[in-house]
């Protein structure tokens, strides 16, 4: 089994290689001359108002939340899925309870408004 | 030393780096990607154990979910991370000590006790196995139920907490 | 099965002191928090290895299981922590646990 | 024979042929091992990134063409070569850091681009015993390699340290996000048919190809591939009138150009992945068994089809607003997938007697009972849109125009 | 059957207290009821009394005292490991007294209903009271009958004494203008102290009794070996206990029967209504205290020839002289009484003194009778003589008339002929002529002394005592003759000195009728005690066997006979002499002229009142004063100021060596301590989160050392 990811190392190690391949050849073609007009941060030819930094907004948060809920219930399930067919019906109900207990928080945060973009 | 020592040498290397860099290093976000990395590393090492299921739930899990929820934190509270003060408190030589001493008498232990190890080869359809495990009535369904509601009550309170009034 | 078990626990250990060592010195709530997912990460790594090395043997799963739910608990922990740091942020301007000490006497 | 079998299985006996010239040479086995994966991996890169440039051209023509203009015909004949000068730019022009930025983030993003995108190919099946390597849990190792890709982003937008690389980059990122959820659901959904999950399983469980079984799969499956890759309805990210080139506002050349190779590769892997999930792979009526050699032909033609409707989707579909986008996905697409996948355990769970007759048995079921599901949304959409029209709001602005 | 009523005995003395109880309670407004109660309780206490009393002399051959009494247990008092038991018996002795006690007090009773004026306009306020008062009384009486051990006798004894001291000041309100005539409530009081003077020496004779036997119940203390060793062991050189108990258990019986010494309140108890005196002063009471002696008897004949029978003989002898020759001076005719009542009890003492237990006996049970007579005639008297003075001086109060004084009454026979005569055989039985009871029971005392002084006295009483007591009695016997028939010629013969007595209305027939049945008692009582067939002797006289030899017998003595009648006689002569032949008018007693001093000597009663008032009330009274005076002054205040100011001064002490430094010390401390410990604990609280987590992982690292130093 293990020997199956000889192959995925060797792939990493290839797909690594490649980009640095390309940075390489284009850093030895392009020209250099940097000026501080091109340096300066490209905005819409406006000078840079403040420091880069955007009021965040707690909603990316709660998206990001929402999706790790999501995410770690996917991965139960990724083995529930495999291994279905050797269990009974019971399992369906149980991963029936498992979903329902994660799409109350879901309902949960769709309710408060959470899902809304002020 | 054959081959899977010298990767597992390498990928722990990765991995001590990483930590060490999440440890050390004055820019959170760069401690940030040292951090990732050695979640990477972790997951390696998880295939070197031969537990490919693991190994992809740390990486979908820990770089893909809990790593950008950090970015997304570091990103929030980013301006006042001057990267000129030490961003280390009064206690960190206590802390050093601590860790230096408890790592010397984990290994000490570790080294003394003879672990009773078996070699097997692990079973084809392992990941089925752990399936079953998870939801067969009597091993692991409970934890199996309780990590929902876990992950609900989580998901309730943190959107509670995170929400603008 | 060629890495002993020992070298795993080694470097798990290893990675926990680092991992002690991060939540205890570092000022940012955010680097605590990166300090406490290494701790959680070497007890995967620990309890991994000693599935590999004697449960399968066994036939048993519960290393696996373990890892799974370590790391869902490692997950809603990193939620709800960032959640609180970010609204203490909100609130108070900063993330410096220094400066986080009403419970102080 | 030989000729024929050659020729039909010409693939795994090319790779053969190359094994034993290799240990011919005297090298120790582990040694012929390692340089018969690379060789595989040199071809899967390179599959890649022709794709690229196959799919550059033929991207602007089909808009152009739908769009009644003729497209970029100078070069060649008909244009089709238009890549290769593009490459030649890409190649040639200076690379611009802004000077505040962290040169290293700068550097390390446009590498982190491509290494997911190229890595996927590894687990992509072109044919029966043509793949790159079929790991058990191929599909899982797609989606969590696929997360890479969303670091990239962030770490672009942070090292270009420009106001508008980082809003976007919060966008995309919570794009990313919420599409990714649906799509696992449904990948879980095909998995729940095929009991395993590698690719190379999938593909041989496909008796009756899945889109027919699950069309609600198969649908949440393409939405979320067309906003993973950011194109279509979703393609935010680029969209001139919004936030100029989102994260990538702040490169220029080479690092632009990862960029762009990155989201076309992962449009072609993904394209794949969809014909393996639904479309049935390199699965063509028998074909597969008869010539083993056409496979890799049939997934092509396959995902090109699916690249054609993406393309298709780009050119008709009008651009979301992005908390519609985000919206669409967590209540209309999660809803609907979490659906899906009750209706596959259950139909799964039908007891067939006979093993053969089992998949298009519980194919059926699950088809007609998707079919039902689909009625059903609709209904609820309808029903809805009626409300809203006579919501006040929309009473107002109606009333405001005229 | 016979078992069945001697087990009842203890319910004669409980009717009269139940009527008494009811009276008391409930029935206090009521007259008739509460005289129809006192009668019941009375009645009944009567019938069971005889009933019992002719059923014992049935088996009197069994019951003879002093030893042999039907016992019946009442209860026990646990006296530490002992137990006092408290009962009553049956014998012949309680039979005699069972015979006389509830008779005479039923026709008193009867009698009082009359005195007390019942359902005449002047009926007395309190008269439901009295039969209260007079029920208690004869419950005390009947109780220390049937007694047969010290404690119940004395606990009755007690309540005779609470009774005759609240009948004695039954009128508490009346008061005379002269202040040498003493108040009824003064005479209650002197009754009860000088009583209680008697009974202190009794109980000391008890308790010293006990203190030797450890038991009190006749039946034990009478026995044959308990008295030899009373009799041989000796409480102090030349004293054997019997006769020390003997002579203090006879002090309480001259308390009580106003014997010599202590006879100063009978007289005085006068001023109560008349039947109270009946009842108590004549019949009863008085005579309990004979009845003691002759009940402990055999103590007094424990020591042969001692002293105690001596000191009886002389006490008994020379109180009936010496009260005789008061009598004579009265002109109050309940005083005359009064004072007959202690010679006459003089005589019984003197009786038993000589060892004549039978004669004395008999006499107390036929005195008991004709003095009741006599008192209640009296009363009678008395009664008609205020009516009539009420008749004739309405509401004129004037100077008080005295319905007492003989001066004022006279040729009363004719006013009031069945008075009159009960009150002359009365007399003849008391100055013992010739059939009445008086002549037997007086002669065979006089028998029995001049017998013992003729051959030697029982019991080895010498005859000189003997002959002394045969002397003193006779010439006793010549003046009770004389008062007696003073006190008939002055009240009933002659002509009415007054106009009170001359309008003196004969009583109403409840009170005529029990003078009767009195008389008639009175005279044939006697025949029951002749020598020839000595009934008393054979009921109690038999089977003295614990008194050694026979008791005198009591045969029959005409010469003994013939002096005491000659002596009566003579007396009778003698007084018709002086007031009979021509009828006095003038309220001077000729006597006076006669005897002159002596005669005033004789009216201020031998001048004994003023020598105790003088000689021992005023200098107790003074010493009283005098000790009150030392002790408050010089002992309890300054003791308890010194106290005071010794608590004070402790306290003041206390406060600064203890309380200041210690306790305070200890509280502040305390205080103190635990704000510095809290000091220095609220510094671990830094509120910074790594602290604690650095504080744990230490902790962890400390417990994984120490687990690898262990294992």
């Amino acid at each position: 089994m293990l020997s199956d990811y000889h192959f995925i190392g060797v792939f990493v190690l290839v797909a690594i290689a490649f980009p640095f391949l390309a940075l390489g050849i284009a850093w030895l073609l392009r020209p250099k001359k940097p000026n501080p007009v091109k340096t300066a941060i490209y905005e819409c030819g406006l000078e840079t108002i403040g420091d880069a930094w955007v009021r965040f907004r707690a909603q990316y948060y709660i998206y990001a939340l929402i999706f790790v809920a999501f995410d770690v219930e996917a991965v139960f399930l990724f083995p529930w899925a495999v291994a279905y067919h050797r269990v009974g019906l019971w399992a369906l109900a149980e991963v029936f309870l498992f979903l329902g207990i994660l799409t109350i928080g879901l309902v949960y945060a769709w309710r408060k408004g959470a899902l809304r973009w002020q | 030393m054959n081959v899977s020592q010298g990767v597992f040498i390498l990928l722990s290397a990765v991995v001590l780096i990483g930590a060490a860099g999440v440890v050390l290093h004055r820019n959170l976000f760069r401690a940030a990607l040292f951090l990732i990395l050695s979640f990477v590393g972790v997951s390696g090492l998880y295939i070197l154990l031969e537990a490919e299921l693991l190994a992809m739930v740390q990486l979908l899990l820990y770089v893909g979910a809990i790593a950008i929820l950090i970015v997304f934190a570091i990103m929030v509270s980013r301006q006042l991370m001057s990267p000129q003060f030490r961003d280390r408190n009064e206690q960190w030589v206590g802390g050093l000590l601590v860790a230096v001493v408890l790592f010397a008498v984990l290994a000490f232990i570790l080294l003394q006790v003879n672990w009773p190890t078996a070699e097997a080869a692990v079973p084809e359809d392992a990941i089925a196995q752990l399936g079953q495990a998870l939801v067969e009535g009597d091993q692991f369904v409970l934890p199996f139920e309780v990590a929902s509601v876990l992950l609900m009550v989580a998901l309730v309170g943190a959107v509670i907490i995170a929400r603008e009034k | 099965m060629q890495v002993p078990l020992s070298w795993y626990l080694i470097v798990a250990a290893a990675l926990f002191c680092i991992g002690l060592y991060g939540a205890l010195s570092r000022r940012n709530a955010i680097g605590i928090l990166m300090g406490v997912e290494l701790m959680l990460n070497s007890v995967n790594i620990n309890l991994l290895a000693f599935w590999r090395h004697i449960e399968v043997a066994r036939g048993t799963l519960t290393g696996q299981v373990f890892a799974i739910i370590v790391i869902t608990v490692a997950a809603a922990e990193a939620a709800v922590g960032l959640a609180l740091i970010i609204s203490a942020y909100r609130h108070r301007k900063t993330v410096d646990v220094e400066d986080m000490d009403l419970m102080k006497l | 024979m030989g000729f024929w079998n050659f020729v039909l299985n010409f693939w795994t006996e090319l790779g053969a042929w190359v094994g034993n010239v290799l240990s011919g040479w005297g090298l120790p086995p582990w040694a012929v091992n390692l340089i018969a994966d690379v060789l595989g991996v040199l071809v899967l890169v390179v599959i890649g990134v022709a794709a690229v440039l196959i799919f550059t051209p033929m991207e602007r023509k089909v808009i152009a063409r739908m769009q009644d203009r003729p497209g970029p015909n100078r070069v060649w004949p008909y244009g089709l070569l238009q890549a290769i000068p593009d490459a030649i730019k890409m190649l040639t022009k200076e690379d611009i850091v802004p000077e505040k930025a962290d040169r290293q983030l700068h550097m390390l993003a446009p590498i982190l681009v491509v290494i997911p995108s190229l890595l996927v190919y590894a687990v992509l099946p072109w044919g029966p015993r043509i793949i790159g390597q079929d790991l058990n849990v191929g599909v899982l190792y797609i989606v969590a390699i696929s997360t890479i890709h969303i670091l990239a982003v962030l770490i672009a937008a942070w090292g270009s340290d420009n106001k508008f690389a980082l809003l976007s980059a919060f966008r995309v990122v919570n794009q990313l996000l919420a599409y990714e959820v649906p799509m696992i659901l449904s990948i879980l959904a095909v998995v729940l048919f095929t009991k395993t999950m590698s690719t190379q399983g999938i593909v041989e469980a496909q008796t009756l190809p899945y889109f027919l079984v699950m069309p609600i799969a198969g649908f949440v499956f393409l939405v979320c591939a067309l906003a993973e890759t950011n194109r279509s309805p979703n393609d935010l990210l680029e969209a001139d009138s919004e936030l100029v080139a989102g994260y990538m506002v702040e490169y220029s050349g080479m690092k632009f150009a990862m960029f762009f190779i990155a989201e076309y590769v992962n449009m072609f892997a993904s394209a794949i992945l969809l014909s393996t999930l639904f479309l049935g792979g390199y699965k063509f009526f028998g074909l597969e068994n008869a010539a083993p050699v056409l496979t890799p032909f049939i997934v092509f033609g396959k995902a090109s089809f699916v690249i054609f409707l993406m393309l298709w989707f780009r050119a008709t579909f009008p651009r979301m607003r992005f908390d519609h986008l985000v919206g669409f996905s967590w209540k209309f697409l999660v809803p609907l997938s979490l659906v899906n996948l009750i209706l596959a355990g259950i139909a799964v769970k039908i007891p067939v007697a006979d093993p053969r007759w089992e998949p298009w048995v519980q194919g059926g079921v699950m088809a007609i009972a998707s079919l039902v599901i689909i009625a059903a949304t609709a209904w609820i959409l309808n029903r809805t849109a009626r409300k809203l029209e006579g919501a006040p709001a929309l009473k107002r602005i109606v009333a405001a125009e005229r | 059957m016979t078992e069945f009523f001697f087990n009842l005995t203890w319910l004669i003395p409980l009717f009269p207290l139940a009527s008494f109880a009811i009276i008391v309670l409930w029935t206090n407004r009521n007259r008739l009821l509460s005289t129809w109660i006192a009668w019941i309780g009375i009645g009944l206490a009567w019938i069971l009394g005889w009933a019992i009393l002719f059923l014992a002399w049935g088996h009197s051959s069994e019951l003879t005292p002093p030893t042999h009494g039907y016992p019946v247990p009442l209860y026990s008092i646990p006296t530490g490991t002992t137990e006092l038991q408290l009962g009553f018996q049956v014998d012949t002795l309680t039979g005699l007294m069972l015979f006389m006690v509830p008779f005479v007090c039923l026709m008193i009773f009867i009698y009082s209903k009359g005195y007390m004026n019942y359902g005449r306009e002047n009926v007395d306020p309190r008269y439901s009271r009295f039969f209260a008062y007079i029920s208690l009384f004869a419950c005390g009486m009947l109780g220390l009958v049937i007694s047969d051990n010290f404690v119940t006798l004395l606990i009755f004894w007690e309540v005779m004494g609470l009774c005759s001291y609240l009948l004695i000041g039954f009128w508490f309100d009346k008061s005379y203008s002269d202040p040498k005539r003493i108040t009824p409530k003064q005479a209650g009081l002197k009754a009860f102290l000088t009583t209680r003077i008697g009974d202190v020496i009794m109980l000391a004779g008890m308790l010293l009794l006990y203190s030797q036997v450890k038991t009190l119940t006749f039946r034990e203390i009478f026995s044959e070996e308990t008295l030899h060793h009373l009799a041989t062991t000796y409480a102090f050189p030349g004293m054997p206990w019997a006769t020390l108990c003997a002579i203090l258990i006879f002090g309480g019986a001259v308390g009580k029967s106003a014997q010599f010494p202590l006879h100063v309140w009978l007289p005085d108890a006068m001023e109560g209504p008349t039947p109270v005196s009946a009842l108590i002063h004549a019949a009863t009471m008085v005579s309990a205290g004979v009845y003691l002696v002759a009940r402990s008897f055999p103590l007094f004949v424990a020591v042969e020839g001692g002293v105690q029978l001596a000191v009886v003989a002389f006490i008994g002898a020379f109180t009936a002289l010496f009260s005789s020759t008061i009598a004579v001076a009265q002109n109050d005719i309940k005083r005359v009484l009064a004072y007959s009542t202690v010679s006459q009890l003089g005589y019984m003492i003197a009786a038993l003194g000589i060892g004549a237990y039978v004669a004395a006996v008999f006499h107390l049970i036929t005195h008991a009778f004709f003095k009741a007579l006599l008192f209640l005639g009296s009363g009678s008297v008395i009664h008609g003589v205020e009516h009539g003075h009420h008749e004739t001086h309405h509401g004129s109060h004037g100077h008080e008339f005295d319905a007492n004084d003989m001066m004022n009454m006279g040729g009363l026979l004719q006013r009031m002929p069945v008075t009159g005569w009960t009150f002359i055989i009365g007399a003849l039985a008391l100055t013992g002529i010739f059939p009445w009871a008086g002549f037997w029971s007086k002669d065979e005392i006089l028998a029995d002394a001049w017998n013992a002084f003729q051959h030697g006295g029982h019991f080895g009483v010498s005859s000189g005592w003997a002959f002394f007591v045969w002397l003193f009695l006779t010439l006793a016997a010549f003046l009770t003759a004389f008062y007696t028939g003073r006190q008939i010629f002055l009240t009933f013969a002659g002509t009415p000195r007054t106009e009170a007595a001359r309008h003196a209305p004969e009583s109403v027939p409840s009170m005529t009728w029990p003078l009767i049945i009195l008389a008639g008692f009175a005279t044939f009582l006697g025949l029951f005690g002749t020598p020839w067939a000595n009934q008393f002797y054979q009921l109690i006289g038999q089977k003295a066997e614990v008194l050694g030899e026979h008791l005198p017998h009591g045969e029959f003595n005409p010469l003994v006979a013939g002096i005491s009648t000659v002596v009566a006689l003579s007396g009778w002569f003698i007084a018709w002499l002086i007031y009979g032949r021509e009828p006095l008018t003038n309220p001077v007693d000729p006597l006076e002229k006669r005897l002159g001093r002596l005669y005033i000597w004789l009216k201020n009663k031998w001048y004994f009142d003023e020598l105790y008032m003088n000689y021992i009330v005023h200098p107790s009274v003074r010493l009283a004063q005098a000790c009150f005076a030392f002790d408050d002054k010089l002992v309890i205040d300054p003791l308890v100021d010194a106290f005071g100011r010794f608590g004070r001064w402790l306290s003041e002490w206390l406060k600064d060596a203890v309380d200041i430094p210690i306790v305070d010390g200890i509280v502040n401390g305390v205080g103190s301590v635990t704000a510095k410990f809290g000091e220095f604990m609220r510094a671990t609280q830094t509120g910074k989160v790594q602290n604690y987590l650095l504080v744990a992982a230490v902790t962890v690292l400390l417990l994984l050392v120490l687990f690898v130093v262990r294992a």
